[in-house]
């Protein structure tokens, strides 16, 4: 048991270290947060009562968004390598390390992305009543995305070009974390209650959390299999 | 096939070429049966139920709208469940039909969504709504294409198959959510207006012609989805002795 | 008699429409070092990856200790070592933390056996180097000081020597003859001629490899 | 019967256009459904056919 743990330990500490190696990929996915929130006021209109009112929705599309760009990574350069290999042949089982993996991918992307929302609040003239809001959401919505980031990433890490088909697999499926986020951020901007979305968003953390790793798990083992 | 505990047609449904006689000897059945219901279910929904007293005419649409519907959802429940038969127990038939299907339902929802945009135009106003229906069905093709385009990017057949089987059921788990999610968040963003389908009470000179349609397409489809399946097990199996002695005599 | 350790049974797999092998026998005793042989492209990299459980696209039966692999996976995997075409060495980690992941996944490699191992492996000095500042020979050799950490019963490796010079070969068959004196086996693939000194046993893939269930051009 | 004359059948009480474009694009995709497998089937079994001719005359 506490080699389990010691494992997961291990590849927590392991994947920060590669992160923070490879400092690019690190600063990516927020630049990329910040560049497609910037978007919408030069594409769309940059008048502040028309943005305040879709600012709950902008922040959410951009992390969803930015989430996703990342993701393609998480098992790209381990299949490269061969450590993939090596973890499929581990007798420990295998969405431990997967959960490490995420849980790393997650600080690094999901929670960097939520502590940054703010900014792209105030860009978008989100009231600031609904940046509390905001955070809770993308504070229990991100990892969910990790989450299911991370299956797409297992199914398509050993195709060439997997990186756009990775979106078409995973978008349908972030589509209920959007709906209940960006909510979420509405009713606080309104002044309604926020519990009700936070713990659907809980709920889905949960369900994510349970069923994600073993089937990211699955889907390494098929694709470094074929 | 470790355990034994299973019916023994389930055994049989495991070989291919069980499969493909089976197959022959029901798809005839499935054409005349199917082929004539659709007949009856098309004439009397068009020209014999009596006209929606708010919708018209227009209501008509139904007939072809809802079985669609309802097939594009079954369909991608049975390619899950293939799929996952074909994980579990590795067999190949199954992997097969989760393949054979993936098309079909997909093709399903399209039509789904283009008889509901075309109904909307005399309902709404406008060829398209985000109604709740209309929108989870958008994400259930979304879904459908995901399967199919994985499969298709992977070259290997049988990873290509387990890969697919992997997506599709994360997807099963999903489509409640989705669908949850996704009514819900239109009854938040337009407050209860007109529905297409959702009619309390249809009388029984709507729904029967209904129902008839549902099952005219359910043996329309299967006999497609048969059609594929024989087609895919001649080509994986074309080089078992028996497809060689079947296409060589 | 020594016990098989592992056993394969009439194994057949096939790639791009092509019968790789068919009907293929091995079983590998305590004490044996067994060398895979074969042209390239022959399939003797997909043998390896079938043995060790990383695909499993084939048919046929594997039986580790005279069980079913399907049941004793996880006891399998405890006693192996798997070197494979890729080294499995990150390139932005040091020898040490590669060696040091590499144990919390295998716990039957020894970390405390890892300084020494790399200063065998003639790696000494380059503990805090990233693997990617090293030269091709470097890398491979910090996955190959795992053999000098590993308590596994049967080392599995593809290709081991390929950028390993002479010197390097002939300690690493040395210990593999330590290895195997202890009661291990050995399955490889090599391009090197390996010293006579080695009790070897070969399995040829282009044996089994069929021409019946296969379509020709 | 819904409907008084076949034009009334036809007009669908003004909703014609809707009503026979639907019905249309679903018999169409119905029949490319049952139809493209059937010749894709053809297909199939005339190479394989092939192949297995060519295979006797070699052995």
């Amino acid at each position: 048991m506490s080699s389990t743990l010691q494992l997961f330990r291990q590849t927590f500490k392991r994947d920060l270290t590669l992160a923070f190696r490879r400092k690019s990929e690190l600063v990516n996915p927020l630049i990329f947060f910040l560049i497609v929130a910037s978007l919408f006021p030069i594409g769309v209109s940059p008048e502040p009562n028309f943005l305040s009112q879709l600012a709950p929705g902008l922040v959410w599309v951009a992390a969803l968004l930015a989430t996703l760009l990342s993701m393609e990574t998480l098992f790209k350069s381990d299949y490269e390598d061969g450590s993939l290999e090596q973890l499929l042949l581990s007798p420990q089982p295998v969405f431990l390390v997967v959960l490490s993996k995420v849980l790393a991918h997650w600080l690094l992307s999901g929670l960097a992305l939520t502590i940054v929302a703010p900014l792209l609040g105030v860009m978008l003239f989100l009231p600031s009543e609904g940046m509390p809001g905001l955070m809770l959401s993308l504070l229990l919505g991100t990892p969910t995305l990790s989450l299911i980031g991370a299956i797409g990433a297992a199914l398509t890490v050993g195709l060439r070009r997997g990186g756009v088909l990775i979106s078409l697999l995973v978008l349908p499926l972030y589509i209920p974390v959007l709906i209940f986020g960006s909510s979420a951020v509405q009713a606080a901007v309104t002044g309604l209650p926020l519990d009700g979305y936070l713990a659907l968003l809980g709920a889905m953390l949960a369900l994510a959390l349970a069923l994600a790793p073993i089937a990211a798990g699955a889907a390494l083992r098929i694709s470094v299999s074929g | 096939m470790a355990s034994s505990w299973l019916p023994r047609w389930f055994y049989q449904l495991a070989s291919p070429r069980w499969c493909y006689s089976i197959t022959g000897k029901l798809i005839p059945w499935f054409a005349a049966t199917g082929g004539l219901l659709f007949l009856v279910g098309l004439i009397w929904g068009l020209a014999f139920a009596p006209s929606d007293y708010q919708q018209g005419n227009s209501f008509r649409i139904i007939y072809l709208h809802v079985p669609t519907a309802i097939l594009a959802q079954s369909f991608y429940m049975m390619m899950a469940i293939a799929g996952a038969i074909g994980l579990i127990w590795k067999m190949k038939v199954a992997d097969m039909v989760a393949k054979s299907v993936a098309p079909l339902g997909a093709a399903l929802a399209v039509l789904a969504l283009a008889t509901g945009a075309i109904w909307g135009k005399p309902t709404w106003g406008s060829w398209w709504v985000w109604d709740a229906r209309l929108t989870s069905m958008l994400v259930l093709l979304f879904l459908y294409l995901g399967v199919m385009a994985l499969n298709s990017a992977i070259e290997s057949e049988t990873t290509a198959a387990k890969s697919t089987a992997v997506l599709a059921l994360v997807g099963l788990v999903n489509i409640p959510i989705i669908k949850y999610s996704v009514e819900w968040w239109n009854t938040l963003h337009q407050p209860a207006t007109f529905k297409l389908t959702e009619k309390p009470a249809m009388p029984a000179e709507m729904w029967i012609p209904l129902l008839v349609m549902v099952i005219a397409l359910y043996l329309l489809f299967g006999l497609a989805m048969m059609l594929r399946l024989r087609n895919e097990i001649l080509r994986r199996e074309r080089r078992a002795g028996w497809v060689k002695e079947l296409l060589g005599s | 008699m020594a016990q098989a350790l592992l056993t394969a049974q009439s194994l057949f797999c096939e790639r791009d429409d092509r019968v790789l092998f068919d009907q293929l026998e091995l079983a590998v005793s305590e004490g044996e070092i067994w060398q895979v042989e074969g042209r390239n492209g022959s399939g003797k990299t997909t043998l390896l990856r079938i043995l060790c459980g990383l695909s499993s696209h084939f048919e046929g039966e594997l039986y580790w200790r005279g069980e079913s692999m399907d049941e004793v996976r996880e006891q399998f995997l405890s006693e192996l070592l798997y070197i494979g075409h890729q080294a499995g060495v990150s390139a932005m980690l040091t020898a040490e933390e590669n060696l040091h992941w590499q144990c919390a996944l295998h716990p039957s490699l020894d970390v405390s056996r890892a300084q020494q191992a790399l200063e065998r492996v003639g790696l000494k000095g380059f503990e805090d180097v990233p693997a990617h500042q090293l030269s091709a020979g470097q890398k491979r050799r910090i996955a190959l000081a795992k053999l000098y950490m590993s308590r596994a019963k049967l080392w599995i490796l593809d290709e081991p020597f390929t950028a390993i010079d002479k010197i390097g070969v002939a300690a690493k068959e040395a210990l593999m003859v330590e290895h195997i004196q202890a009661g291990g086996s050995v399955i490889m693939t090599t391009h090197q001629d390996l010293s006579s000194q080695i009790p070897l046993h070969t399995i040829n893939v282009e044996h089994f490899a069929s021409t019946q269930r296969e379509w020709s051009e | 019967m819904a409907f008084e004359t076949f034009a009334d059948f036809l007009n669908m009480g003004g909703h014609g256009l809707y009503v026979w474009l639907s019905y249309g694009l679903g018999l169409l995709t119905i029949a490319l459904c049952i139809y493209l497998p059937v010749i894709q089937g053809r297909e199939t079994r005339r190479t394989l056919r092939r192949r297995i001719q060519r295979e006797s005359i070699k052995s």
